[in-house]
């Protein structure tokens, strides 16, 4: 990938006992996740993307403009980059109220007029904040501000570190779908680190996975997670990411069905509109392989697939299933008993069942 | 036409020069005169360095002297009056005590200006060479900067007595402690004397005032100060 | 009980516009100043930092002595000053605030150092990601995050200047109305065995910084109510 | 419950807009987990067990020790309490190195000869940080210094908010595992807060609901999660809790056989021995229902249960099932479709269909 | 040229023992007062805030004066102390070290003020969890993280002591080896005209605060790397 209009970065830098040599190449558009262990030097890059680490050698180009250059002495200051940076814990100015937070960049970013800003406050929830002060904030409450005062600065490019760790679950699947909705409509690029999965495979488009400050893997999410050569880490994200098309809903039972090339889907309804295209993640966790199609069972989905390869999982006890319903890939993940017992091999043909209520969440 | 002057004086002069200027504004009304008081050799310093001061009222001799031999006056010095060392002590009295007996250990400590640079340190460092204690002395001795501050040392009580100018005894707030004469002989005449200074020169009103200090009515005022009088001049 | 003269009102009034004068000349300088040390890394940082502080430990006597000299017409600024048809500056107001500025300069440049290096550098990281510029980050950050730190230069400063009474006595001469201000009054007062005057004129000054002090404490107070 | 030994809290507070008024009693062993949304009062509940907030009225009793009562006057400060207490933000003391920290704590402790500091520093893989400056860590790094420095000063009763919420997934899982070991063998209670429902699942006995302040349910983790009337917050987490015996190893398909009260189950093998008792969690999400025992798939295990009752799920094609296999609740979360395609009412009799994988990351 | 004379080595020497042992006591002192101040809830935080800060507006000449009229054998605290027979302390090192200390206690009180304040509550909080009291809060976690404040807290109370003149002028005396310091002595070359010596006396003056200053200055800096 060499798409002159993303962010290439090539970051060098060595300080005591920790080497960052990371070569990134993010797409123009779509969330880039950052995905490592603790220690493995996401924060790092999010910092010498956004030139707080003038240490940093290095090239980093955003579109057109040229960032840093250590050889050319080219280094724009951060304030001339037009960010969106949240940090890991959050960093609002406590001498200002939480409105006047939220106000900071958005003057500094000359009170853009498009922005709607009432629409980030109630989607975050932080109009009742507004007058509070932030020492009287809980965490999670800090992290909402941080993320508005973010996107009130107007950036050309989302840098998030970890923005939804602080919150509840019920917070976190509200703000993840505030956030999806805004990466389709903002068409602002973001690098987004996490180490949770789900908001792996909820928001990224585009995934680069860091061990020990090198970017051992990246490409897009659909190539890098149907991939049975990930470090352990990973598996419990595994799986296939499907896009199909709603075709039809079922009013009274509140069911999608969507198709995509290997078959037919029924989900949960979501917002999507027939016509529309939707994401969903099939983990390998959820899905079980039998020989025949099942019969009264309550899984609702059953794709018939031919099995295309067979590697190891995370246990000894467990194997990974690569299988192909269509063009699309899949991933199932089963005991190795199940794998003799079926006498599962390559070429075989199977029947995938996966329960509607595992595709709902995501 | 009533002008305006600054006349530097030395801290012996504290009191007695500003009822000089007193009557001498009573014939000058819209004058406005201010008196600036310092150790000499600070005021000398201070001159020297372009101080707007129009008269220097020094409590000797020789400060004016150096001024005017670096031609930094109008003129030479001229000698206002002869100041005179006293022995004073606030609780003390000192009828028939001579400076000798001093060393008694009931007069405590003993205040005096610093001989370096305070005329009035350095007449009363004589005196006490003259009576013989002066080495005796030297752990009870306490230096003020100037004359006026040594005097407050003995008038708060903390130095016993001290060897003061006796025109800083006849104030107000110092009539009331108990005096002892030194005699004259035991330490060199101090010749107080002024003169005008290069920024004074052409100022009328500071050649006024220094013809008004040698004045009769002037003259009257030092001697009730306790001064004595040099002879008179012209 | 004597009453203040026009001579002590006078000698208040130019006390307070000299305090005044200085601290704000010296906020102006030593707000910069005192960010510049705690951001640059030019090697010039340290013996710049230890220049500032070496007025702290001339006596102000000895201070005033020598700003006499070089600020004189013998002296190198003063003849520089003279060629340039300047007036030199001892023994006037302007010299008085120069002279107490040299003066009082560590006491404002070390506490505003001392809160500058507090604030820390992640305020200014996320100011700067949120499009402030240097300049804009000091201003919008940096100072309001230093606010305590700020009156304490403040007052230090201020109090300084008030209680100044070594290099006023030798650079500005003691004159009514120009230099004589209330520290050089009180003195003369008791050297010439004034105490009535000199009681109450130390009662006024007490009074007033007692006041500013008060004032500045309460700010301080309103302020740390938001820790 | 009213047991004498536990921590016994009724705590009230007031400020600005929030009111905290919660009742707790805890058990003296296990953990015991404060779940709720951000801003619940998760954070100023253990501030004020810990005796952080003066102005918090109420009773703190813990074991026989009353820590504060505040209509006798008796308030014991925080550093007379032995506490344990792992603040949401690490709060690591910047004058010093990591081993300086870690000292800490275990120098007043009086340096308790039985703790197994290697073991600890190894276990939460700090022993490379020890000589490092604590702002040359990493997010994750510092939670983990952070905690092991708690347990160096060897707590009557550790107090951890959100510890892991900085980590990866990798380093969360070994950390939980720690955790788990630490309190079977140290018998230090824990008040434990979290909004990661694996921690729930994973460590807590007792659970702490909190809404706006109140704690809305309490009681054993078993009779908490099978309810029907969770707040949708908890949906995610709702399932069973076995506990079951471990009868058999199949070692060379590294899985092994627990047998409960409801019949048997096949799960990854872990550490456990041969007649130790284990915990597995069965989510809801990943019970399938069927009329007939399946054949030919690769679900290993198969339940027979009654249906007890139906229930509403989070969304409104979903409804949750609640099963009882023995003495054992299960739930099973179904699509309505399902659920009238199967006919199943309460009283119908099941088959319960459960991925021996799906049992495996607990 | 001349060379340092027994006087003026005395002189200098006397000035860095007035000097340190103002110093440590004024910290012995300020500690626990800034600690106080910090984080009393008491009533009386604000007024004794403000009487610490007053000296700093007292002209030291004034200061001296009202000294040596309480200290004196006529006032209040001197007739307490004859009374116990002991000696009256103006005159004294021991008189002098008392009216320094009154002197520089806000330059030192202050900044230890700010630094106590700049550490924030988690880091106590976090230590009393750990099982430390009040004391040991105070010693191990909040000395060390004030240690820039401390160190600046020194250096104000160190140099403003060696600067020291009007206090010493009014109630020194200027007895060799006791009570005359350097600025004194300084200011008395100054007087008589000797510059020559008196160049001398303050180069030596200043070139000992530049090293101490120095040492302080890098002390702060191994410790801000920290950062
Ligand atoms: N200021 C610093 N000086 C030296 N080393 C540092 C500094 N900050 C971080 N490191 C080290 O650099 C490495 C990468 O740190 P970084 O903060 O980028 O990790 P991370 O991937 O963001 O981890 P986490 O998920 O825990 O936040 C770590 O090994 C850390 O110890
Ligand atoms: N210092 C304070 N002054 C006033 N209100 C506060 C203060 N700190 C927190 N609050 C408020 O108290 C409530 C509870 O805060 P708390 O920190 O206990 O929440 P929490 O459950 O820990 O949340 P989180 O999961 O986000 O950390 C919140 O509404 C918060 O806004
Ligand atoms: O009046 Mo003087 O000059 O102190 O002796
Ligand atoms: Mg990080
Ligand atoms: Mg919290």
């Amino acid at each position: 990938m060499t798409d002159a209009s993303g962010l290439d970065a090539q970051l060098r830098w060595s300080r005591d006992g920790f080497d960052l040599d990371v070569a990134l190449q993010l797409p123009p558009r779509g969330v880039s996740v950052l995905f490592g262990a603790s220690g493995s030097g996401k924060t790092s890059c999010l910092r010498a993307l956004a030139g707080l680490e003038p240490a940093c050698t290095g090239r980093v180009r955003f579109g057109d403009a040229l960032w840093q250059d250590s050889a050319l002495r080219v280094f724009v200051p951060p304030h001339k980059r037009r960010l969106g940076y949240v940090v890991q814990d959050a960093g609002l100015f406590a001498h200002r109220s939480v409105a006047g937070n939220l106000d900071y960049g958005f003057r500094r970013a000359g009170r853009p007029a498009h922005l709607d800003r009432d629409a980030l406050i109630d989607a975050f929830g932080v109009r009742d904040l507004l007058p509070r002060r932030v020492h009287a904030l809980s965490g999670g409450q800090r992290q909402r501000v941080a993320i508005v005062r973010a996107l009130f600065a107007d950036p050309a490019l989302l840098l998030f570190d970890e923005p939804l760790s602080a919150l509840d679950a019920g917070a976190r699947d509200t703000l993840l779908g505030h956030l999806e909705t805004l990466h389709a409509t903002l068409a602002t690029p973001m690098v987004y680190v996490t180490h949770a999965i789900d908001e792996v495979t909820r928001l990224a488009d585009h995934l680069v996975l860091l061990d020990a400050g090198r970017a051992v893997a990246q490409g897009s999410l659909q190539a890098t997670l149907a991939r049975l050569d990930l470090p352990p880490s990973l598996v419990e994200a595994m799986g296939a990411v499907i896009e199909g098309e709603v075709v039809r809903h079922h009013a009274d039972e509140h069911l999608a069905e969507v198709t995509f090339d290997g078959g037919t889907l029924l989900l949960p309804r979501r917002r999507a509109a027939v016509g529309q295209t939707v994401r969903c993640r099939i983990g390998a966790r959820d899905v079980v392989l039998s020989l025949t199609p099942p019969s009264d069972s309550s899984a609702l989905n059953h794709l018939r697939c031919r099995i295309t390869a067979v590697g190891d999982a995370d246990h000894p006890s467990q194997c990974l299933v690569q299988l192909r319903a269509g063009n699309q890939l899949l991933l199932a993940r089963i005991t190795r008993r199940s794998l003799h017992a079926l006498a599962l091999q390559p070429d075989r043909e199977v029947w995938a069942q996966v329960k509607a209520v595992a595709l709902g969440g995501q | 036409a009533p002008g305006r002057m600054v006349i530097a004086a030395a801290a012996s002069l504290h009191d007695v020069m500003g009822r000089l200027v007193t009557s001498y504004r009573a014939a000058h009304p819209g004058a406005r005169i201010d008196v600036v008081y310092g150790s000499s050799g600070i005021l000398l310093t201070q001159i020297r360095q372009g101080a707007p001061f129009d008269l220097f009222f020094s409590a000797d001799s020789g400060y004016p002297q150096q001024l005017a031999d670096a031609s930094g006056s109008d003129g030479p010095p001229a000698v206002y009056a002869l100041g005179r060392l006293v022995l004073w002590s606030r609780d003390l009295d000192l009828a028939h005590v001579r400076l000798a007996d001093l060393v008694q250990p009931r007069f405590g400590r003993i205040a005096i200006a610093n001989p370096q640079h305070a005329p009035y340190g350095l007449r009363a460092e004589q005196a006490l060479r003259a009576a013989g204690v002066w080495s005796a002395l030297q752990p009870r001795l306490v230096q003020g900067e100037n004359i006026a501050q040594a005097a407050q040392f003995a008038r708060s009580g903390n130095a016993r007595v001290g060897l003061l100018a006796a025109s800083l005894t006849q104030s107000p707030a110092m009539r009331h402690g108990h005096v002892a004469a030194v005699p004259d002989a035991m330490y060199r005449p101090l010749r107080q004397s002024f003169v005008v200074t290069r920024h004074g020169a052409d100022n009328a009103l500071a050649h006024d005032f220094a013809h008004y200090a040698r004045s009769a009515p002037a003259r009257a005022l030092f001697a009730r100060y306790g001064f004595g009088l040099p002879a008179k001049a012209h | 009980m004597p009453w203040l003269s026009d001579q002590d009102l006078e000698a208040l009034a130019l006390t307070l516009r000299l305090a005044a004068t200085v601290t704000l000349l010296l906020l102006a300088l030593g707000l910069p100043l005192a960010w510049w040390l705690t951001h640059t890394r030019s090697r010039w940082r340290k013996p710049v930092a230890a220049l500032v502080a070496l007025p702290i430990v001339l006596p102000p006597t000895v201070l005033g002595f020598y700003l006499l000299l070089w600020l004189g017409p013998q002296g190198a600024v003063g003849r520089a000053m003279t060629a340039l048809g300047l007036q030199t500056l001892p023994f006037t107001f302007a010299g008085l605030v120069v002279a107490s500025m040299l003066y009082s300069l560590p006491f404002v440049v070390q506490p505003l150092h001392d809160a500058f290096g507090a604030i820390g550098r992640r305020p200014l990281e996320v100011a700067a990601c949120l499009g402030a510029g240097p300049f804009d980050r000091f201003v919008s950050v940096a100072l309001p995050l230093a606010l305590p730190g700020v009156l304490t230069a403040s007052a230090l400063g201020f109090a300084h200047t008030v209680g100044e009474f070594g290099v006023v006595l030798m650079i500005g001469g003691n004159i009514p109305g120009q230099t004589r201000v209330a520290s050089t009054q009180i003195y003369d007062y008791v050297q010439s065995g004034n105490y009535a005057h000199a009681h109450l004129l130390s009662l006024s000054l007490l009074l007033i910084a007692f006041l500013a002090l008060l004032a500045i404490s309460l700010l301080r107070t309103r302020r740390s109510a938001h820790d």
